[in-house]
């Protein structure tokens, strides 16, 4: 079997979690690699859950809110959209390709959406190849 | 007021058989009482007068005010505008008088025609005049009727801590909507949107679920219904079963699951689903050896629950007092068999749109394989898992709806559930080829159109124009229709043809109706106070209808509509008041309360 | 902490998981896991049975954690809750994996499909080994109601809570009451007097001692939660502070443009009308062209702005039935005029439209069919051989043949869209939208009119375009739940909400600013910050901020999803052996 | 150049028996039901469609009207009750009158005032020819003979010619339909096959009996034309001319009786709705047959001298027939449905070379 990238995605509850779910129930097919994890809003993704998703290993980070104007909790995700750049910058100290943490808008009716994106972004990933923080981390240790 | 008010009533569209329904002259006899009056008009039909002509005659009377009446005098209202302006009159003091808009459709109605008049006249609104004194209630609730209407109804009420009799007549609530697989447009499964709902119902403490029951009379008045109830002999006491099942199992008797929609079989006694409310097993009088004959019992025997089942337990007549009645009793489906040339019924591959919603759930007889009807050993027409899977389907819209022969009315769920029923086809058999056959597309509500898109997308072969007639050809359906669009004659051959059914009132709408006095229109669905502004009351105090049985409806709909109900019943709990009949009400008292207002009003101006 | 022992329950969803994952297999591998004490199968977890299923294990095997991996939380999470809580365990000791939605539903690789459900429920497990119980709390509930938009659906909402002795304030945006609906003239399908049926109800709920009315008048942003909600509303200069219980959104829609569709010349040619326009015209009791003249062919295009994603995806619902009505009223006023009546798929569906529709034909009205999606009708003016103002060429689907329509008068039925301001209000009061701007319902089907926020009701066409009976059934069940909660007397409360460890805490205020609800506040006297719990939504964002971690998002906490991350990445074996 | 929507055709086809236009929703029920419809060939439904926009063109244009039977299932099963098979009927009459260079078939349709005070010049005119040869037997009975054929010669020449030509004009020239050659030679097999035995109707859900029924009337009236304008059979003693004339006239008159019977009962669909021009038809040709048979009889039993009379009747019916209703009544639509299929068989010939179908 080919590469499969392992990819954690922290996604908010009202905008993006919701169109994660409609890309269900409307049954379209997307890449496995995406694993979801549901948080209240993307302003709560503190820098160490991406970092933590990287030292157990996960190939890469897709955070996705609601669309700029559009957060159920009014500016959520402008303070994650501003961490997004800060740690964009920092993982690329730590030696990683800032592609491998992604934010993306997903509104609640955007199941499309979500379904292309997690096939994009999973390709994406493929291209980049594994990371090799958590084999790292385990030498080190 | 006087002079400056001179109103001119014009009858307007009456037609010979309309005269006949409604005692128009005698109407019009009582309309040159009102002081307010100066001419009387009858009018047939357009175009015959001249609007010159009319609005010289309003000019010259002096007439201010302009009331049309008759059976849709809003078809003549442009015309009147037109001719008061002419005349140099505000627009505005055109005024309708529908008699259909507040229920009058029989000669008994003549008087509440009369009193419809009489408000237009006086310019007050109908609803505010025919407004009845409040008494004191009882603030228990009845529900009649346990599909998702009656559910959402109850746990509305229930929820605002009040006390609710929910009485369905078969083992279970959940009706039609527990039968279906997925839901349009969002297509979750109704199982999982619905359960819960039930399984609130069934657990919920103000809650007083009364299934395998009728209720059979009710008298009394507004805020105090004496309502006998008939608990019918289920023979299984729902207190002690466990649900096991072993009943069932050893049961030597079969009958068609009606929650199957007759397409399989199930025991003499059972279960009508698995996820049913109560989830208890009962005793199918009719195809009992036992209740027959007096022999077998062997579900008594099998029992492990001692006294759960009383195979002698007898009909019990129960009675309560409510205050408010929601009667949400729902629909059946249009009967196919009605239409020989589709065939169903000579066809086993032709299925109706509810037999076919069984065959692709999951929970179904065939744990959602679309496969063919095929005959058990006793010659019983069955869906089994075991038969072979069909790989084209056609759906036929509009049977039994949207036609002079059957019924006039559109269903308005069958579009939407056949593009439903064409994915889930998809879905389960990809390289099946799908038709459907439409007249139009009535996909109206929120999500409906992009669901339609979808469905074009997923490569349903989608055709304006209605099949007309279906034969049999070998193992094959041919089925015979025009391509609207595209302009050619369509001999389509498949395996399958579903017939999308429309909705048609029970066969005991009239019983229910007479029983609480509510009437019923021409279509055979329940009459509310007024279409546009009052969905839900009727002309009976305290009586609210809600679902389908007003008027087909989609979920959604239905839901709003139940909760709406529900508000009517809460209003007046939360008073401690409920209004009396509109129905009860004298025209005399009637007149008396707009001429009031209108003095009021004119006070105000 | 107590030794956690976690049961966990794999859903078959009758085949929708079962299909493309192997519960069985999961099932048993979980069971392998440390603390893991109970791990099974079932058909539906959802159902009655199911629920007893995880009762009894709770009693018998003295379970304290619980992870049910079956469908989306925001379906059933609730349904399990109820669960817990009869068997006696708090409810937020419980986390769902969600592997029908994100799992067998998209993914048509059953292995795949099978690992990556083990995944997601490894991350709920090591979740939900976390979790700490949340005490509700219950409040009590301000029996007043804002309701906001005066239109059909507000009135009718007013009036019933109103009616029922409850104080209601609604406030409408503009100088009078009745919406849309006060500038129609009649209804359809038949055809009664819209302002005999809005007048009265109108002037009741000026005079109604128990309805407080704010006309031109705009809310700001209202905080609180259901049962305790605050505003302030702004009157020209004038600010009133407002206390309520529930709100009711009916802010109604606003009519599509027609000006961006070319082949109709909207405001070039200046005998095409919007159906606003026509409304208008009917109404004054003057059917004429802009040249004075009555028209002798009037055409009604459908479908303008509707049912084509070049403008409005959706279809709006009531536009055909109107059509069908202006088409009557045409007759009735114009009775000699030619009409034509071009439409795309014609939307009788309600109580009495078909019939409306067969009368309509019978008034020498000829029907035109048109591919609203490609292909729409093109209005020229005609030259002056003709004599008629216009031409429209329509591609009539019904007969194959290209054909051109003489008209004096055109109608454009136009779309109804969202309010440009919908998502002012939607802000104000926290509710969602959906692409077309119009609200989101908590549930499509079965709870159509609440939202995600609890206390606030989306009726009539804000959220969707609606006709005057469904709009009044929407606003009256809004209504009936406010009746219940009002009746009921008080509600509960969500937990999940930020808390300040005081000892962590360093006092440098990050948090006051990011908070979007000022829900946090600075005690001078222990130098630290301290939220209120009741303002608070629990979004989170204070926590990532904190520098020190001194606040908690509850049932959010960093440890919590920090150890979800572990167990998403990890797989069986490693867990067990860890 | 793009058709004109024109309302003011259904107003023309109001004076053709046209009632409820505008009935119809299109659904194709009728198109579909019908068992003449073939691929190029939709008919009630299209044809329904071009009176409702009043597209002259399509309308005039299209054999389709002709090539139905009327078995009237569309009008039983159409759910919005719009009676497509009576549509039909109403085109047919205004057809009639499109083809008609003379513009007396429209105005006898449009008008019973024309159509009466026609008959009764007619009358005038037999009884006036009978006035001129005073009433003899002999001499009426020749000037009967030569008349009839004279008639014949002319209705033919002169008006139901050019008319064919008219209609082929519109359906085939004006509609540019290619046909090949060879389609014009084997369609005249295809026309005289029909015209004899009325094949097409078989197709008709209404069964054989009411094809045998058509087929015996056509038949019978055929050889009845035959037998007394070619053979002169009231001047003939050829005994087997004299029994055929017998059957033949017995069998006219036998059918067109219970035609007009199952007329007045309204049982079946197809007798539900009945126009002036179809009672006229049927009772004329019945009285065709039945005065010719009693006629006969008088002759062979030498009765004929004394009820001259009924002779002149029987002239007066054959002139009505053979100058009224034979060029411009319902008589046409023998002509035209005959040709009508001719020229559909070419439009058919032509849409399959160009792989249409």
């Amino acid at each position: 079997m080919s590469y499969q990238p392992k990819i954690v995605s922290f996604l908010c509850n009202w905008c993006s979690y919701t169109g994660a779910d409609l890309a269900g129930t409307s049954r379209m097919k997307y890449a496995p690699n995406v694993r979801i994890i549901r948080v209240m809003c993307s302003g709560r993704i503190e820098p160490t859950f991406v970092l933590k998703a990287f030292r157990e290993g996960a190939d890469g980070v897709l955070i996705c809110g609601c669309h700029p104007g559009d957060c159920h909790y009014h500016e959520g995700n402008y303070k994650c959209l501003r961490r997004y750049y800060l740690l964009q910058k920092y993982i690329q100290q730590m030696g990683l390709k800032k592609e491998r943490l992604r934010l993306e808008w997903i509104s609640a009716s955007e199941g499309k959406q979500f379904a292309e994106l997690a096939d994009e972004y999973t390709e994406s990933i493929k291209e980049l190849g594994p990371c090799k923080v958590k084999e790292v981390m385990e030498v080190l240790t | 007021m006087g002079e400056n008010l001179l109103t001119a009533v014009y009858f307007c569209g009456i037609s010979n058989e309309h005269a006949e329904i409604i005692d128009i002259a005698e109407v019009a006899a009582y309309t040159k009482t009102i002081s307010l009056v100066g001419e009387i008009w009858h009018q047939k039909d357009f175009p015959v007068i001249d609007p010159d002509e009319v609005a010289a005659k309003i000019r010259g009377d002096g007439i201010k005010r302009i009331v049309i009446t008759g059976y849709q005098p809003g078809m003549f209202k442009s015309f009147f505008t037109k001719a008061m302006v002419q005349a140099g009159n505000d627009p505005g003091d055109v005024f309708l008088a529908c008699f259909g808009e507040f229920g009058a459709y029989k000669r008994a109605d003549t008087e509440r025609a009369k009193a419809i008049l009489a408000c237009a006249i006086y310019g007050v609104s109908f609803e505010e005049a025919a407004s009845p004194e409040e008494v004191d209630t009882s603030l228990d609730t009845l529900v009649i009727g346990g599909g998702i209407a009656g559910i959402q109804a109850s746990l509305e009420i229930a929820n605002g801590n009040q006390k609710v009799y929910l009485v369905e007549r078969t083992g279970t609530i959940g009706g039609h909507m527990a039968m279906f697989d997925k839901t349009f447009p969002t297509l979750d499964c109704a199982a999982c949107i619905l359960t819960p709902k039930m399984v609130e119902v069934g657990q919920h403490p103000n809650i007083d679920l009364m299934t395998y029951c009728e209720v059979k009379d009710v008298t009394g008045e507004p805020g105090n219904y004496k309502v006998k109830i008939l608990q019918k002999a289920r023979r299984v006491d729902l207190a002690t079963c466990i649900g096991c099942g072993t009943c069932s199992e050893k049961c030597p008797r079969k009958a068609v699951s009606e929650f199957d929609a007759d397409t399989t079989l199930r025991k003499a006694i059972y279960i009508p689903f698995p996820q049913a409310v109560p989830n208890k097993y009962l005793i199918d009088a009719d195809n009992c050896t036992y209740v027959e004959n007096g022999k077998c019992g062997v579900c008594a025997k099998v029992c492990p629950v001692p006294d759960c089942i009383n195979l002698d337990e007898q009909d019990e007549l129960v009675e309560v007092t409510v205050g408010n009645i929601i009667v949400a009793t729902g629909f059946k489906v249009f009967d196919a068999k009605r239409i020989e040339r589709y065939g169903y019924g000579k066809y086993p591959n032709v299925v109706t749109s509810l037999e076919f919603e069984r065959l692709v759930n999951a929970a179904g007889p065939t744990s959602g394989d679309i496969t063919f009807r095929t005959q058990d050993k006793k010659k019983n027409w069955i869906f089994a898992p075991e038969g072979n899977k069909p790989k084209s389907i056609a759906l036929i819209h509009c049977i039994g709806s949207r036609d002079e022969n059957y019924h006039k009315y559109c269903s308005k769920v069958c579009c939407m559930y056949s593009l439903k029923l064409a994915h889930l086809v998809k879905e389960k058999l990809p390289d099946a080829e799908v038709y459907e056959y439409y007249i139009d597309m009535r996909s109206f509500g929120k999500g409906y159109q992009e669901f339609y898109e979808r469905i074009k997308n997923e490569g349903v072969n989608i055709i304006r124009g209605r099949t007309a007639k279906i034969d049999q050809d070998g193992d094959k359906l041919l089925l015979r229709s025009e391509d609207i669009v595209g302009d050619r004659l369509i001999e389509q051959s498949v395996d399958m043809a579903i017939l999308a059914v429309g909705l048609e009132p029970r066969e005991d709408t009239t019983e229910i109706g007479e029983m609480l006095g509510i009437s019923i229109d021409s279509d055979g669905w329940f009459n509310e106070v007024n279409y546009v502004s009052d969905p839900v009351d009727t002309f009976t105090g305290g009586i609210t209808v809600a679902g389908v049985c007003q008027g087909p409806k989609d979920i959604p709909d239905t839901v709003a509509q139940a909760s709406a109900a529900a508000s009517r019943v809460l209003q007046s709990i939360l008073k401690g008041k409920i209004r009396k009949s509109i129905k009860e009400l004298s025209l005399e008292s009637i007149e008396k309360r707009a001429k009031e207002l209108s003095i009021i009003m004119e006070g105000q101006l | 902490m107590e030794e956690p022992r976690i049961g966990v329950y794999v859903c078959w969803c009758g085949t929708n998981i079962a299909k493309m994952v192997d519960v069985e297999h999961v099932s048993k591998e979980l069971e392998k896991l440390p603390d893991v004490i109970i791990s099974r199968d079932y058909k539906y977890m959802c159902s009655d049975p199911g629920q007893d299923l995880i009762i009894k294990d709770i009693k018998e095997n003295n379970l304290n954690r619980i992870v049910v991996s079956a469908c989306s939380p925001r379906i059933h999470e609730l349904t399990f809750h109820k669960a817990m809580e009869k068997a006696g365990l708090n409810p937020y000791l419980f986390e769902m994996a969600n592997i029908r939605e994100q799992d067998s539903w998209v993914h048509t690789d059953r292995k795949e499909a099978t690992e990556k459900a083990k995944s997601l429920i490894l991350g709920a497990i090591n979740k939900v080994r976390w979790h700490e119980a949340l005490e509700k709390r219950s409040v009590d509930i301000n029996p007043d109601t804002l309701i906001i938009g005066g239109g059909i659906a507000g009135l009718t909402a007013a009036l019933e809570i109103a009616d029922a002795g409850k104080k209601v304030y609604l406030v409408e945006k503009t100088d009078k009451l009745g919406g849309h609906a006060a500038n129609i003239d009649l209804t359809f399908p038949f055809m009664n007097s819209v302002q005999q049926m809005l007048n009265p109800k109108i002037e009741k709920v000026i005079n109604h001692p128990n309805i407080e009315l704010f006309l031109e008048t705009r809310i700001d942003e209202a905080f609180g939660y259901v049962g305790n909600f605050e505003t302030t509303i702004k009157k020209e200069n004038e600010e009133i502070q407002l206390k309520f219980g529930n709100i009711i959104v009916a802010t109604g829609l606003k009519t599509f443009d027609p000006g961006g569709i070319e082949n109709y010349g909207y405001g070039k040619l200046p005998d095409v009308v919007t159906s606003s326009e026509f409304e208008r015209m009917l109404k004054e009791g003057k059917i004429q062209t802009n040249a004075g003249n009555d028209p002798r062919h009037v055409a009604i295009i459908h479908c303008v702005g509707s049912r084509n994603s070049d403008f409005h995806e959706y279809c709006s619902r009531t536009c055909c039935m109107t059509a069908l009505k202006y088409a009557n009223q045409l007759r009735s006023a114009l009775p000699e005029a030619n009409i034509y009546e071009a439409y795309a798929d014609m939307m009788a569906f309600g109580k009495g439209c078909e019939e409306l529709y067969l009368a309509t034909s019978r008034k020498n009205v000829t029907f035109l069919m048109f591919d609203q999606k490609d292909n729409l009708p093109k209005i020229r003016k005609a030259d002056s051989k003709h004599n008629f103002e216009m031409l429209i060429e329509i591609n009539d689907k019904l007969s194959g043949v290209t054909v051109d329509v003489p008209a004096d008068l055109v109608i454009l039925m136009v779309a109804q869209e969202a309010h440009e301001n919908a998502k002012e209000v939607a802000h104000a009061v926290g509710v969602s939208m959906c692409g077309n701007a119009f609200y989101i319902e908590k549930h499509p089907k079965l709870d159509p009119v609440a939202t995600t926020t609890d206390g606030v009701y989306v009726v009539g066409s804000c959220q969707a375009p609606k006709d005057i009976p469904d709009s009044v059934s929407q606003a009256r069940a809004a209504a009936a739940r406010i009746l219940a909660s009002i009746s009921f007397g008080s509600v509960e409360v969500e937990v999940t909400t930020a808390v300040v460890n005081e000892n962590l805490c360093c006092g440098c205020q990050t948090c006051i600013n990011v908070c979007p609800y000022t829900a946090i506040s600075y005690d001078e006297e222990k130098q630290v910050s301290v939220v209120n719990e009741i303002l608070c939504k629990g979004c989170g964002t204070c926590g990532s901020t904190c520098p020190t971690g001194a606040i908690r998002s509850r049932h959010f906490t960093d440890q919590q999803i920090l150890s979800q991350i572990e167990g998403l990445l990890s797989t069986v074996l490693e867990l067990e052996e860890a | 150049m793009n058709q004109l929507v024109n309302p003011e055709l259904k107003q023309e086809l109001l004076k053709y028996g046209l009632k409820e236009w505008n009935d119809c929703f299109h659904c194709g029920n009728c198109t579909a039901i019908c068992s003449l419809t073939e691929q190029g060939f939709l008919f009630p439904r299209k044809g329904i469609r071009a009176l409702q926009l009043g597209l002259k063109q399509s309308l005039a244009g299209s054999t389709d009207p002709w090539l139905c039977y009327y078995c009237g299932e569309c009008t039983e099963t159409c759910p919005r009750d719009a009676n497509p098979a009576e549509l039909m009927m109403s085109i047919r009459r205004y057809l009639t009158k499109v083809y008609d260079w003379t513009g007396l078939a429209g105005l006898f349709y449009r008008s019973k005032l024309a159509l009466f005070i026609g008959f009764i010049l007619v009358l005038i005119a037999v009884i006036a020819v009978g006035y001129v040869k005073h009433f003899e037997t002999e001499a009426l009975m020749k000037f009967g003979h030569l008349f009839e054929q004279l008639v014949i010669l002319a209705v033919f020449g002169l008006i139901l010619l050019p008319n064919i030509f008219h209609m082929f004009w519109l359906t085939i020239v004006k509609q540019k339909v290619k046909a090949p050659i060879s389609a014009y030679i084997t369609g005249i097999w295809h026309l005289i096959w029909n015209v004899f035995t009325q094949n097409r109707s078989l197709k008709c859900e209404t069964g054989s009996f009411r094809w045998f029924e058509h087929f015996l009337i056509v038949i019978g009236y055929i050889s009845l034309l035959f037998v007394t304008v070619f053979l002169n059979w009231f001047s003939t003693t050829n005994t087997i001319i004299i029994w055929l004339g017998y059957i033949v006239g017995g069998i006219v008159f036998v059918f067109t009786f219970h035609f007009i019977i199952g007329r007045l009962n309204k049982k079946r669909e197809v007798t539900k709705y009945s126009h002036p021009s179809d009672w006229l038809f049927v009772i004329w040709l019945f009285l065709l047959g039945f005065t010719a048979f009693i006629v006969r009889v008088l002759i062979d039993t030498n009765l004929i001298d004394n009820n001259l009379w009924l002779y002149i009747i029987h002239l007066i019916v054959i002139a009505q027939w053979g100058i009224l209703l034979v060029p411009f009544g319902k008589w046409t639509h023998f002509l035209y449905r005959s040709f009508a299929i001719y020229f559909a068989y070419l439009k058919k010939s032509a849409l399959k070379r160009q792989g249409a179908i």
